[in-house]
């Protein structure tokens, strides 16, 4: 009668030896954290690329960057996540093939990191242009006035001196990520969140699985939550009080 | 060295035809014929377990090679992909409660919940025979949510591969459930078995699988593997 | 020999924001070691002017001489001017150490990173060296105590007297200093000014654009009065403060003392 | 990247005050039209006529979800937000505690939870089989809706605990000195102040929870993601009707804003 | 008779702050239309006074009687004291009208909707009746005219004038001030001193903390010089500044001029 009560006490079925499926569910949650940090730093290099571009490139940088950070956020993940999955290989592939190129490989892993680190891009940019914003303006003058390039100055001033800014923003987008990678599940990537759908069909042990996964996740947000007051801390240690 | 082909799977656990086991398996009588197939054909198949939702964009956008899903021929899908010919062929069942006593009939149906899994060509029955009659046709992701769904008192009746629905019935969670029969034959909706989905351009590998599928059938090799799952002939009429 | 002793020379500089004309032709030679202090009330241009000196704006027209090099500049399509050579304008503002009104340390270094960073980025100096020159100069504003604290942490005059270290430790050919002490609090200025009058006396060519009146006198050989964008009066500070001509510059001195 | 980098930040010209009509802008009008022009006639939509109805009443789930599940979410997002600010230790501690459990876990696992795992413990009561509330608790969109609301709950119940401490404590006071109760300052003064200051938050999340939303289509409920997945699955287009959904989102997002900036704008305040 | 004319009586209030005792048993009463102003020194305890007679902070001993009604305490299990009835105390805080030093206006309500707040949600007053004498009052401050406006685009002085129509909207018995213009720029004080010097003039039961000797002087009948969480002094304000007896408040009027 209460087969799923009882399955909840039921801790054999997540033993690391089949028939335990814990292995597979780490395996999933191994590929979680491989697509959340591949799609954290995909997004950050392009945050990093589309807060310059938006701040100081042309006018025509700018437009293109603020379509892209409008509609990217306008539309919800999972909905890009199917037309980036689908369009965007296709659509390399066939730019590959009329280029001459044979057709790319893109596996599964890849895929996931490109179209989530293409999300993290938009929320990043616009995280790190409001850090840029923040410094006062005087630091880049001194800069250039001590005869730095613009890149040294991009390099050794701006993106060190916008961190403590845009920290807080970046470890909210970090969390996203994590969370993030369940939308792969339905794209029927193996990660988490779908090893534990297949364990849970398997088995039928609903509940004990997604608690598993639930804990999974909830373990990695507090680590990950501990990290980041660290880094906080550190990035601050220049700033007096709270900013 | 022999040609890479990309098998997609669903993604998605289907007993027996396909699930992933405890170690990390893909286990099930499609795998099995898959291997078979591939063998027989000297190809060099690579398991791709991709969502059923998108498992035709993914056939087209290549990201798989072939789709061995329980993938009915029908002439909706051959509008857009091509298929071998079929290697299996059941019927269609109906399953509900126990204490529920009902036909696989429209008129058993009336003002029941029936549960299917979308793009299937059960959905499109369903839709057809039973949607003015019966109260909902819910449609799922997976097969296994609508048994779920089914074991959990949310839907009244499943319909599906008569295949799946008794593996799940012999299982633990299916015990609540029993056969209330099969449904009216429809060739138009429900095909002509099932078959490997393939791209349209794919002439050649698809001459190529049609020919293993034949062997393996005439030297016994389905035969064998087959006996472990049914004690009846899964390639049907 | 006369070309190099002409430190700083500048010819007919003009500088407009759009319609707005704030330098209206301004000149001035300053020799190795002079130390000029440039005063006028707000809005007449001083900062503009000193900012123009090391490009950190572009004036719209006129010559600017750093030690006998002209900077290349060349119009942009719309009426203003550019550097011809990023690269020139680089050097020379790596040669001509500014001195901001808000210090504008870099506030995620430490005093010593602060004053290492461009000689070792710039100028290529080793890491070695440049803190063994930091060091020096550190010990000389008094800072060495302070030279692992981050900026924040310090007072208003110490941050002041790091942001001198940063500049002295480029070896500028000469120094630029916008207004160094009126974002301090009074009792904080006297310490930062003993600093620069230091300075002076050492032979190092400045410009100083300042408020404090008595201290322009003391320290520096020269007095620029600038007016609207345009030199009302220059001279010694003793025929500048003591002497003025101009209407202007009497209204100046009594409405400042 | 050219001398322009070197420019302090100030100065960043207000994208929406140049005109539209600058060279580059109208290079990109034609590229959009151009593109248009491709999707409207190079790609498949006889199909729109044909589930017209159901995308509109698709959508209209879509907004049911987001508003029923925003407003209520928002009731306990105030309970959660004033809890840790002026709860007493345990609650503090249990609201914080919720929050961060929904916030560090994904919704798409919470949905799951709720409907498969928690729905299937209830189905195996007859006591609730045979209860009033079955009905409800055998269709989806019950599930949806909780899970819906816990998430914006606890997103919020953060926002709003910032808000609440973010109200300054002397006009509170001066409602005390005023001789108001504690309700009557909560109703008139705390609250209304801290949603005035929560506003502009409270409007980029509510377009998150519009993005959420068609989460639920994976428990069956049939949103308007749930009618576009038919499509898909019916017609094998793949891209078409993705295309039309994004359009579609990028509308009631586009819709979201205006609303809460009219509200926004209702209270001015200062720079 | 000779009990309501006793607006405001205090006895023996003492107030701790953990192990600090900021209140020494200060006594006090202030007769119907008496202007009583508080001055002393920084830390003194004039603030944590006031705001005890409205039970802002609750005294750790001592009784407070507002028109003959005493304020029913009762020990809380911490060596402290805690209202007896809060409904009494909501009701003698509404006869009590605070103005604060930093106005403390709503600022998610106009002007107008500041000043009938209290009177609709706490007097009970309709609507209509609160928004007639709401811009009576407003007239009556000068900032008719700005009744739509929402605080933060207000100066300071139109803020605190704002204030004070929002406790005059009350009706109140008596009006606390504490410190209402420190707040504000110099030049904005008159303003606000000329409304509180009116409101004087009407004899209205007022008690006031305030820096402003000269105002104080010119508006107060009676003079309370608080040092150290004791009464030092008191009297009318020419003998309190005339003729201080206490070094203390020798000291106190002498660094203040
Ligand atoms: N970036 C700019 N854009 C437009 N106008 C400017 C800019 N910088 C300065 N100005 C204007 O140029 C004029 C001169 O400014 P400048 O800062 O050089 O004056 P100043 O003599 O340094 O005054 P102060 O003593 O107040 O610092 C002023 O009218 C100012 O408003
Ligand atoms: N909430 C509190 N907790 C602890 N100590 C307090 C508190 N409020 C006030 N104090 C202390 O009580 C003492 C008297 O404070 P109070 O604000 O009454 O002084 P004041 O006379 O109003 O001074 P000022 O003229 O600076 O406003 C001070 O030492 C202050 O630090
Ligand atoms: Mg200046
Ligand atoms: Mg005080």
């Amino acid at each position: 009668m209460n087969e799923s009560l009882y399955q909840l006490a039921n801790l054999g079925l997540l033993a690391l030896e089949p028939p335990g499926w814990g292995a597979i569910l780490l395996k999933g949650f191994l590929a979680s954290i491989q697509i959340a940090v591949g799609s954290y730093i995909l997004g950050l290099i392009i945050g990093i690329f589309g807060a310059t571009g938006k701040l100081y490139g042309g006018v025509v940088a700018r437009d293109l960057w603020e379509i892209y950070t409008t509609l990217v956020r306008a539309v919800p993940e999972l909905v890009l996540i199917l037309l980036l999955y689908y369009a965007g290989t296709d659509g390399l592939n066939r730019l590959l093939g009329l280029l001459g190129y044979g057709s790319l490989d893109i596996n599964g892993l890849l895929a996931g990191i490109i179209v989530l680190g293409v999300v993290q891009g938009a929320y990043s940019t616009e995280v790190l242009r409001g850090a840029i914003k923040a410094i006062p303006g005087g630091q880049i003058e001194a800069a250039r006035a001590y005869g730095m390039s613009p890149f040294m100055i991009l390099r050794r001033i701006t993106l060190p001196a916008m961190l403590p800014y845009a920290l807080p923003g970046l470890g909210n987008l970090w969390m996203v990520a994590t969370k993030d990678t369940a939308l792969l599940a339905v794209v029927g990537f193996t990660e988490l969140t779908l090893a534990t759908r297949q364990a849970a069909g398997a088995t039928k042990a609903y509940m004990t699985f997604f608690l598993a996964a639930g804990l999974l996740y909830l373990m990695l947000s507090f680590f990950s939550g501990v990290v980041i007051r660290l880094i906080e801390r550190r990035a601050r240690r220049g700033m007096a009080g709270p900013v | 060295s022999a040609e890479q082909i990309k098998v997609g799977f669903a993604a998605e656990p289907y007993p027996p035809f396909t699930s992933l086991d405890a170690s990390g398996k893909w286990v099930g009588w499609e795998v099995e014929l898959a291997d078979a197939v591939c063998k027989e054909a000297k190809l060099d198949c690579v398991i791709t377990p991709v969502a059923w939702d998108g498992i035709i964009p993914a056939l087209t956008s290549k990201k798989i090679d072939v789709i061995v899903g329980s993938m009915s021929i029908t002439e909706e899908r051959l509008k857009t992909i091509d298929f071998s010919d079929k290697y299996y062929n059941t019927p269609t069942g109906i399953i509900g409660r126990k204490d529920d006593k009902f036909d696989a009939t429209p008129e058993g149906l009336a003002g029941k919940i029936v549960g299917v899994q979308v793009s299937t060509i059960h959905q499109d029955y369903a839709t057809k025979h039973f949607g003015d009659k019966a109260g909902e046709i819910k449609e799922y992701q997976t097969q296994d949510e609508a048994n779920q769904d089914l074991a959990a008192g949310r839907v009244d009746a499943v319909q599906a591969d008569a295949i799946a629905l008794d593996a799940f019935l012999k299982s633990e969670a299916g015990a609540c459930c029993d056969h209330k029969g099969n449904v009216a034959d429809d060739q138009a909706i429900l095909g002509k078995g099932v078959g490997i989905g393939l791209r349209k351009d794919d002439g050649a590998l698809k001459e190529k699988l049609n020919a293993a599928i034949k062997a393996i059938r005439a030297n016994g090799s389905y035969d064998t593997f087959s006996k472990k799952y049914f004690d009846f002939d899964i390639y049907g009429g | 020999m006369a070309e190099t002793a002409q430190a700083i020379q500048i010819v007919g500089l003009h500088k407009k924001f759009g319609p707005l004309e704030v330098l209206k032709g301004v000149s001035l030679s300053a020799r190795q070691g002079d130390v000029i202090a440039i005063i006028g009330g707000s809005g007449s241009g001083k900062s503009t002017f000193l900012r123009c000196i090391n490009m950190l704006e572009m004036p719209s027209a006129g010559t600017i001489t750093i030690h006998g090099e002209t900077i290349d500049m060349k119009k942009d399509g719309r009426g203003g001017m550019q550097p011809a050579n990023r690269k020139q304008v680089q050097r020379i503002r790596s040669q001509l150490a500014m001195v901001f009104q808000n210090f504008n340390l870099w506030q995620h270094m430490t005093v010593l990173q602060n004053v290492i960073e461009a000689p070792v980025h710039v100028l290529g100096l080793s890491k070695g060296e440049a803190i063994a020159r930091a060091e020096t100069l550190l010990r000389r504003v008094g800072l060495y105590e302070k030279r692992d604290i981050y900026p924040a942490f310090l007072s208003g005059g110490q941050q002041q007297r790091a942001a001198i270290a940063r500049a002295l430790a480029m070896d500028p050919l000469a120094m630029l200093f916008d207004e160094p002490t009126s974002a301090l609090d009074p009792e904080l200025v006297g310490e930062v000014l003993a600093v620069i009058g230091d300075l002076a006396k050492e032979n190092r060519t400045m410009i100083l654009v300042t408020h404090e009146m008595k201290f322009a006198r003391n320290v520096a050989n020269h007095i620029v009065f600038l007016h609207n964008g345009v030199i009302e009066e220059q001279g010694p500070p003793d025929q500048v403060f003591g002497d003025p001509k101009s209407e202007r510059l009497k209204k100046f001195i009594s409405s400042v003392h | 990247m050219s001398e322009q980098i070197l420019a302090p930040v100030a100065p960043e010209p207000e994208i929406a005050r140049e005109s539209l009509l600058m060279p580059h802008r109208i290079v990109l009008m034609l590229v959009f039209a151009a593109i248009l022009f491709c999707v409207i006639y190079f790609m498949r939509w006889d199909w729109v006529a044909q589930y017209q109805g159901r995308l509109i009443a698709g959508i209209g789930r879509t907004l049911a979800m987001l508003f029923s599940s925003a407003a209520v979410g928002f009731v306990f997002a105030v309970l959660l937000g004033i809890a840790q600010v002026a709860g007493p230790w345990w609650l503090k501690w249990l609201a914080n505690g919720f929050c961060s459990i929904i916030r560090g876990t994904p919704l798409l696992l919470q949905l799951w939870l709720l409907y498969y795992g928690l729905g299937s413990i209830f189905a195996q009561f007859p006591e609730i089989r045979s209860s009033f509330l079955w009905p409800y608790l055998r269709q989806a969109w019950p599930y949806g809706f909780a899970a819906l609301t816990i998430s914006f709950a606890a997103y919020e119940g953060e926002v709003m605990r910032g808000a609440f401490a973010g109200v300054p404590r002397g006009e509170l006071e001066a409602a005390r000195a005023y001789g108001m109760g504690s309700w009557t300052t909560f109703r008139r003064i705390w609250l209304p102040r801290a949603v005035q200051r929560a506003l502009p938050t409270l409007n980029g999340e509510t377009v998150l929870q519009l993005k959420a939303t068609p989460l639920v289509a994976t428990i069956t409920v049939v949103d308007v993601y749930g009618v576009i997945s038919k499509v898909k699955q019916d017609t094998f287009l793949t891209y078409e009707p993705l295309l039309l959904l994004a359009l579609i989102y990028i509308i009631l997002t586009g819709l979201l804003v205006v609303v809460f900036r009219y509200f926004e704008n209702k209270i001015p305040v200062k720079m």
